[in-house]
């Protein structure tokens, strides 16, 4: 179990350092299950940091997503290190930065945290209707533990965790400079059960599934902007010459939309659930990326996020690659 | 950004080509009803002088900017068109060409249904038209010099062509001479030459001449760079003979103690040579080669007390301590003259070439019969006191050719000739032979070929029409199984010694020539030409041509023509000292580009560099294309995942207009 | 599907091989269906997958894309590239429930117009029976 | 009046000529849909994800046709008369503020057209979520504002008060399907009604905060707030005050449709100017504008606050980002 004074401590060590700009983590949200991405800048922020089966958010969004503002002119940028918390997922998503050159190895400080699976708030809020008092949350022995208002609850953790948690098989940071916790046992599903139901299907019924789902996309663009792969300064798909997708919200342009933010993340996606967890129309996302990883997995034997060294799947190729599809 | 963009249309009949099967009037009232198009016209012969006037005449007076042309594949008349646009004072770019004959008119029949799709075809390019920007075409200055590959005949012209026109030429050879498969040929046909005779002079001046460098017993290791600039490297193979000190006196070979023991490849096995050795008498360069594969001291590291060549030799030029030198330089044209295989006659076992020695191919014969071959020019079979002359010849052609069961659907080109010549060299040799020839059909095309074979038969030797179905041996004798197809009869026939027309093939590792340059091949697996008929010496490589039977099976007098056109066509970049390089590369847009890297890494010519550029007062990393080495593939444009890299006339904000005009239903 | 349905196809074909090709079956008066219209492209490594979805928006029944056989890509490797991009838009497309005879992949030198020919064939054939696309077309709606 | 839920369908399809939307599932969630089928009507849980504001405001909405080079235009087709049944009190009372802008200087026709034409059904909200602070905001679970017609949940039947003279109409056509209500009825609602207002938990006063934004204008407090602001546009597309739209052509062949669409003020392209420059180049700025909108702006052109406590942007921002909490900051931040 983790010690949150410990984590505090490293926290408050960590932002005293002469060459941290600041340290993203995780707060206790404002009502309920939720929880926050918490900016700590000094010692108080720090103690407010927590680290718990409800810290759903994969920070590594904000190494990309920080606004550069202009330097003025004769200052220097600030380049100090941003220190950041990661749980394997989350960790991941760095190694894929670093392969990509969106940040550089030495303007980040790791701070691995070995994660036994994020609560999906949807699920838990079924069992635990109308919580409105701040709930905390932790692992314990294989189940998590709620402190809810009406006393101590433990539920199964295979209940609870979300879908991405199931078919994690790297709940530690793949990449760290310091880690807080022990390593946790990988326990998530090596196959693809979340999607094999679906693929099993004919065209017609996929399409059906599918049709349903993305009739509902209101094109808020929170999969692509929560993403921590999704960083161009100008997204394509927001581009007016030349339009790829329109403006316009209907079957077409939404499909066209959600298969290019899948396709842009072909071999790119660590499987952090980040899309899926956002969307408020609640469009099973990962369903799209998982086949993709699926895929990149079977044919080119290839995982994304793990080697900072490795080449990018879709910049290189095998002479010998499946090609049975080809006339 | 230009101004809004004025079209012109012009619809080529190309005679009756198109029109017969494109309603070209139909196609030009409609075209003038496409957005932004100013004027439509429709011409019986768009390329011709007048109807390139046409296009002229409306960019002065109407003020065209834009030009889109209907007619055939641009592939063949692009660069006219964009010459004509040039002249009126427009940027060559701004054309675009609907290719309305080999796609449309040639391949459909209705005349509905291909006006229907010619529509939309122009209506694709007047889509495109309006999104292209123009393009300047730069210049890089071409090195002084020409790589050539291979040495045979082919290779040996080319050279000679491009040296003596004042040029420096690297010839790179893989064998220890040059000379080639010529070299191993008795008398050449229909003239009956001496093959060695009009070769020699040739290979000597080559080895003599001041602006060539000859690179025998070498081979590239690489090459890089473009048109103009290729960097080459040369891997010297290690002779373990040094090459100033060797006179080429031959007491090396001499004294080997494997003298006489090691087959000779250039008497196709049927002699011995020393481990040591010098591949034939007029071999240049005259300098002695160890073979590392048979020589004791190479391959056991020992030689009896100490190597009996290096005892041998006065001049002291053997060196067993020699490496393998890497040789660099830089070379603006590139000339491919690497030559054919022959067939090798056991992938037709029915024939027995690998049971019985009396069966023989033709680059045998040719041995054997050659005054300097392993028996000094008789014509003998057996050996010591079983010798004898063989009385009964037969001679069977097209093996290995015009053979689906081998994979060679094509014609050799040299095989009905060359054994006619056998032939006739065989009657020369032992006047009372009987010399039969079983062939499917008699290809006497070429000048005096079909006088050679008239000749031939006069001299008595007999043409049997028909394809032998096997070969078997019956009292020492070979039987040949045939049915003569003119007069439908079964024959066995008993012969003393059979001769196989093999035929050519490419060569065996033509791959690594392929990948070296990025040649492509065409069906019959010889390299491919950039055209068959316009472009024969040219491939798509720029600045690479191909010379003698590595582009196909040809004879001598069409090897030679078409090195000497090779030679022409690198002389013109050469002399000209210039070559336009692509206009249609690739470009970041470093505002959007996010650094990441993915096109430096697709890019196959690493003509893509990140570089630090400075932004807003932060430091970040940008795409930049060096455009000397962008080929124009666009691959990176492709994988670009922010749109910041775009292929210049093939931009996403080209096709996507091109898709819409193509999806639309019309 | 009915017999009568005449499907709509793009096709990206590379300049030097597929692109030559279909030259070379125009050259060689060899017939086939009107249904297939091309854009040209430089290599089949410059055809972004996006682009298939794309024609699918703007009415194309089936896309082709055709490049080099491997191995003789004018640029090397840019069909390699293709080839792993378009392994993965297709398997994309099918998951949607896209009809996977609308997406066709194929390797045509410049010297194979023939097998051009049986390349558009099969593709149309294939398209007539598959229908026309109805999924996520741009449609006139609300128009 | 009182209707028995048995009868609700035919209540519904009495009404001759309109389009009835009501909460139906899309997808996963819920939002206002044509109704083919009473069955599919889930009226009784939780408010729709998607405002009705979808039905007289539609995320994407043709203005006019034209064809390539032409110079006349064809202006879309007239949408028929609509019902929304199921209308919670918040998202009806949001209508009556975004009508103040869609009718200000001039009368946008789209608008006006669909808003006219439609009527609302509401259904008193019994039931209220973690998140609602209705009552803060001048309404609650039973307020009438923006209703033709308010429904309240009693079980077997819905007690039904008539508000206007449209909803007058509505009952006309059906009035053999309703029964008189009786004042146990009534009291039952009420009791009902008030019951649900006491279980609203979240609660603010926020009528300091129009007086205490502008001079917070340089505050610390945006850049703390912005800082985990992902720049999605869930808390502005699913506000039912929130109306900012942009507009487009499409073209397809020769024919060109000029049409808008929802916008936010959240994207970094909403205020991105051609040249590049842009006003509000941070989350920073854009969250400040956001608040100062509801808060400051409308209030000073409108005198209300373009907020009403329906507790969207709260439940569904990714990042916690809580309106009520920026508020209190606001509040409590020394001037």
């Amino acid at each position: 179990m983790l010690d949150l004074d410990k984590l505090r401590a490293l926290a408050k060590e960590t932002i005293s350092r002469d060459d941290i700009k600041y340290l993203i983590g995780w707060r206790q949200g404002t009502y309920g299950f939720r929880t926050s991405p918490h900016f700590v800048g000094n010692l108080e922020d720090a103690e407010q940091l927590i680290f718990s089966p409800l810290c759903s958010s994969n920070l590594a969004t904000y190494l990309t997503l920080a606004e550069k503002r202009p330097v003025p002119r004769g200052a220097q940028p600030d380049t100090r290190r941003v220190a950041i918390m990661v749980k394997g997922c989350d960790s991941r998503a760095v190694v894929q930065q670093l392969v990509e050159q969106g940040i550089k190895r030495e303007s980040v400080y790791v701070i691995g945290c070995p994660c036994e699976g994020i609560i999906d708030r949807r699920k838990l809020e079924e069992k635990v209707p109308h919580t409105l008092e701040r709930v905390e949350a932790r692992w314990e022995n294989g189940k998590i533990i709620l402190d809810l208002p009406a006393g101590r609850a433990a539920f199964p953790r295979d209940e609870i965790v979300a879908g991405k948690c199931l078919t994690c098989r790297y709940p530690n940071p793949v990449i760290a400079d310091v880690t807080v916790g022990e390593d946790v046992e990988v326990r998530g599903s090596a196959g693809f059960e979340d999607i094999n139901w679906l693929e099993v299907k004919n065209a017609q019924e996929r399409w059906a599934f599918w049709r349903d789902k993305v009739n509902s996309c209101i094109r808020c663009y929170s999969c692509r902007n929560v993403c921590p792969m999704c960083y161009c300064a100008e997204c394509i798909l927001d581009k007016l010459n030349p339009a790829w997708i329109q403006r316009s919200v209907n079957v077409s342009e939404n499909t066209a939309f959600q298969l290019a933010r899948a396709f842009h993340l072909a071999g790119r996606c660590i499987e952090c659930g980040e899309c899926e967890r956002v969307c408020p129309v609640e469009i099973p996302l990962s369903h799209l990326n998982r086949k993709l990883v699926k895929e990149v997995s079977e044919q080119f034997a290839f995982t994304p996020g793990i080697d900072p060294e490795a080449k990018p799947l879709l910049a290189g190729y095998r002479p010998n690659d499946r090609e049975a599809f080809i006339l | 950004m230009s101004s809004k963009p004025k079209i012109g249309v012009y619809i080529c009949h190309c005679g009756v080509n198109i029109a017969k099967t494109v309603d070209v009037e139909e196609l030009t009232r409609y075209a003038v009803r496409l957005p932004n198009v100013r004027v439509a016209r429709d011409y019986s012969y768009m390329c011709s002088d007048p109807g390139q006037l046409m296009i002229r005449e409306d960019i002065r007076k109407s003020g065209l900017n834009r030009v889109v042309v209907a007619s055939c594949s641009p592939r063949m008349h692009e660069l006219t068109f964009r010459k004509a646009l040039l002249e009126a004072g427009l940027n060559p770019y701004y054309l675009e060409i609907a290719n309305i004959r080999e796609h449309c008119s040639w391949v459909h029949k209705d005349k509905q249904e291909a006006t229907a799709k010619a529509k939309k075809l122009l209506q694709a390019a007047v889509a495109k038209v309006r999104f292209l920007e123009p393009l300047q075409e730069k210049e890089v200055d071409v090195e002084a010099a020409a790589l050539i590959i291979g040495g045979g005949i082919a290779g040996i012209q080319a050279s000679l062509d491009i040296a003596n026109a004042g040029f420096k030429v690297y010839l790179v050879e893989k064998t220890s001479s040059i000379g080639g498969r010529m070299s191993q040929l008795d008398k050449t046909f229909p003239t009956l030459d001496c093959s060695a005779c009009i070769l020699t002079p040739k290979m000597v001046d080559v080895a003599s001449h001041p602006n060539i460098t000859l690179l025998a017993y070498s081979q590239v290791e690489s090459i890089s760079g473009y048109v103009g600039n290729f960097q080459v490297k040369v891997r010297k193979k290690a002779r373990y003979v040094d090459f100033n000190k060797c006179t080429g006196c031959g007491l090396c070979a001499e004294e080997c103690r494997l003298a006489n023991r090691v087959k000779s490849e250039f008497n196709m096995g049927m002699s011995n040579r020393s481990a040591v050795y010098l591949p034939f008498p007029q071999a240049v360069p005259a300098k002695y080669t160890v073979d590392p594969q048979s020589c004791l001291y190479l391959t056991k590291g020992k030689c009896g007390k100490s190597p009996k060549c290096a005892d041998a030799c006065p001049a002291g030029a053997i060196d067993f301590e020699q490496k393998d030198e890497l040789v660099e330089f830089k070379a603006g044209t590139i000339i491919v003259a690497t030559g054919f295989d022959v067939f090798d006659a056991a992938r037709k076992p029915e024939y027995g070439y690998s049971d019985y020695e009396n069966v023989l191919t033709g680059l045998e014969m040719e041995r054997i019969i050659s005054a300097s071959g392993p028996t000094g020019g008789k014509l003998v079979l057996g050996k010591g006191d079983g010798e004898y002359v063989p009385k009964e010849i037969a001679f069977i052609k097209c093996v290995g050719s015009r053979d689906k069961s081998t994979g060679n659907e094509y014609c050799s080109r040299v095989c009905c000739m060359y054994i006619a010549k056998l032939a006739h060299l065989v009657k020369d040799k032992i006047p009372e032979a009987n010399v039969r020839i079983y062939y499917m059909d008699v290809r006497a095309f070429g000048k005096g070929f079909e006088e050679f074979y008239d000749r031939v038969r006069r001299e008595g030797v007999r043409y049997i029409r028909g394809n032998p179905s096997e070969i078997y041996r019956r009292n020492g004798k070979l039987v040949i199984m045939v049915e003569d197809t003119l007069t439908a009869k079964p024959l066995e026939d008993e012969v003393d010694m059979v001769v196989l027309g093999v035929g050519l093939e490419p060569r065996r590792d033509a791959r690594e020539v392929i990948d070296l340059l990025r040649l492509s091949q065409s069906a019959d697996r010889f390299f491919l030409e950039a055209h068959p008929k316009l472009a024969p010496v040219d491939t798509a490589t720029e600045g690479v041509f191909l010379a003698g039977c590595a582009q196909g099976p040809k004879d001598i007098p069409d090897t030679v023509a078409q090195a000497k056109g090779a030679a022409s066509s690198a002389l013109v970049l050469l002399s000209s000292g210039k070559v336009k390089v692509q206009a249609q590369i690739s470009w970041v847009n470093e505002a959007t580009c996010r650094g990441c890297g993915y096109c430096a890494e697709i890019c196959p010519y690493t003509a893509i560099e990140m570089v630090p550029v400075n932004k807003m007062g932060h430091q970040v990393t940008v795409a930049r294309v060096n455009e000397a080495l962008c080929k124009g593939c666009g691959a990176c444009a492709a994988g670009c995942l922010s749109g910041s890299v775009q292929q210049k006339s093939f931009m996403d904000s080209q096709i996507l207009p091109q898709i819409a005009a193509l999806g639309g239903k019309s | 599907m009915s017999e009568n349905f005449e499907p709509n196809v793009v096709a990206f074909l590379c300049n030097w091989c597929s692109y030559a090709g279909a030259d070379l079956a125009g050259t060689s008066r060899i017939e086939y269906p009107p249904n297939l219209n091309v854009i040209r492209v430089m290599c089949s490594g410059r055809v972004n997958p996006m682009f298939v979805v794309n024609a699918l928006q703007q009415g194309a029944d089936g896309v082709l894309v055709s490049g080099c056989h491997p191995g003789d890509c004018h640029y090397m490797e840019g069909n390699f590239l293709a080839r792993r991009r378009f392994a993965l838009m297709r398997e994309l497309l099918n998951f949607v429930g896209v009809d996977e005879r609308r997406f066709n992949m194929s390797w045509v030198s410049a010297s194979e117009g023939a097998k051009w020919k049986d390349v558009v064939t099969g593709v149309v054939n294939n398209l007539q029976e598959a229908g026309p696309f109805t999924e996520f077309p741009r449609k006139k709606i609300d128009w | 009046m009182k209707l028995s839920k048995d009868k609700l369908a035919d209540f519904l399809a009495a009404i001759p000529g309109k389009t009835v939307f009501g909460p139906q599932l899309s997808g996963e969630t819920l939002r206002f849909t044509p109704v083919t089928r009473p069955g599919n009507l889930c009226p009784t849980v939780n408010n729709a994800t998607v405002p009705p504001k979808s039905v007289v405001f539609p995320q994407t909405e043709t203005m006019f046709r034209f064809e390539q080079g032409a110079t006349d235009i064809r202006t879309a087709e007239p949408s028929g008369e609509t019902v929304l049944f199921g209308v919670r009190p918040c998202d009806a009372r949001a209508m009556s503020i975004v009508d103040n802008v869609f009718f200000w200087d001039v009368d946008d026709p789209y608008y006006l057209i669909r808003r006219t034409n439609s009527a609302l059904v509401g259904l008193a909200c019994l039931d209220p979520c973690v998140n609602c602070f209705c009552t803060s905001m001048g309404g609650g679970p039973a307020s009438t504002e923006g209703l033709d017609i308010l429904l309240t949940d009693l079980g077997e039947s819905y007690l039904l008060e008539v508000l206007t003279g449209k909803g007058e109409m509505l009952c006309q056509s059906a009035e053999k399907l309703l029964s008189q209500a009786s004042s146990a009825d009534k009291e039952a609602a009420k009791m009902l009604q008030e019951k649900a207002a006491a279980q609203i938990s979240r609660q603010i006063d926020p009528s300091g905060i129009p007086a205490r934004l502008p001079a917070l204008w340089e505050s610390p407090i945006w850049e703390k707030i912005s800082a985990s602001c992902l720049g999605c546009g869930i808390c502005t597309y699913l506000c039912p005050t929130c109306h900012c739209f942009d507009m487009q052509d499409e073209t397809e062949g020769e024919e060109s449709r000029r049409y808008r669409t929802w916008d936010s003020c959240m994207f970094s392209e909403y205020t991105l100017h051609a040249s590049g420059h842009n006003p509000r180049p941070t989350r920073r700025e854009r969250t400040r504008n956001r608040i100062n909108h509801k808060f400051s702006y409308f209030v000073d052109k409108f005198k209300v606050m373009a907020c009403v406590g329906c507790g969207r942007c709260i439940n569904l921002c990714p990042v916690n980002i809580d309106i009520l909490d920026i508020l209190s900051q606001v509040g409590e931040q020394a001037l």
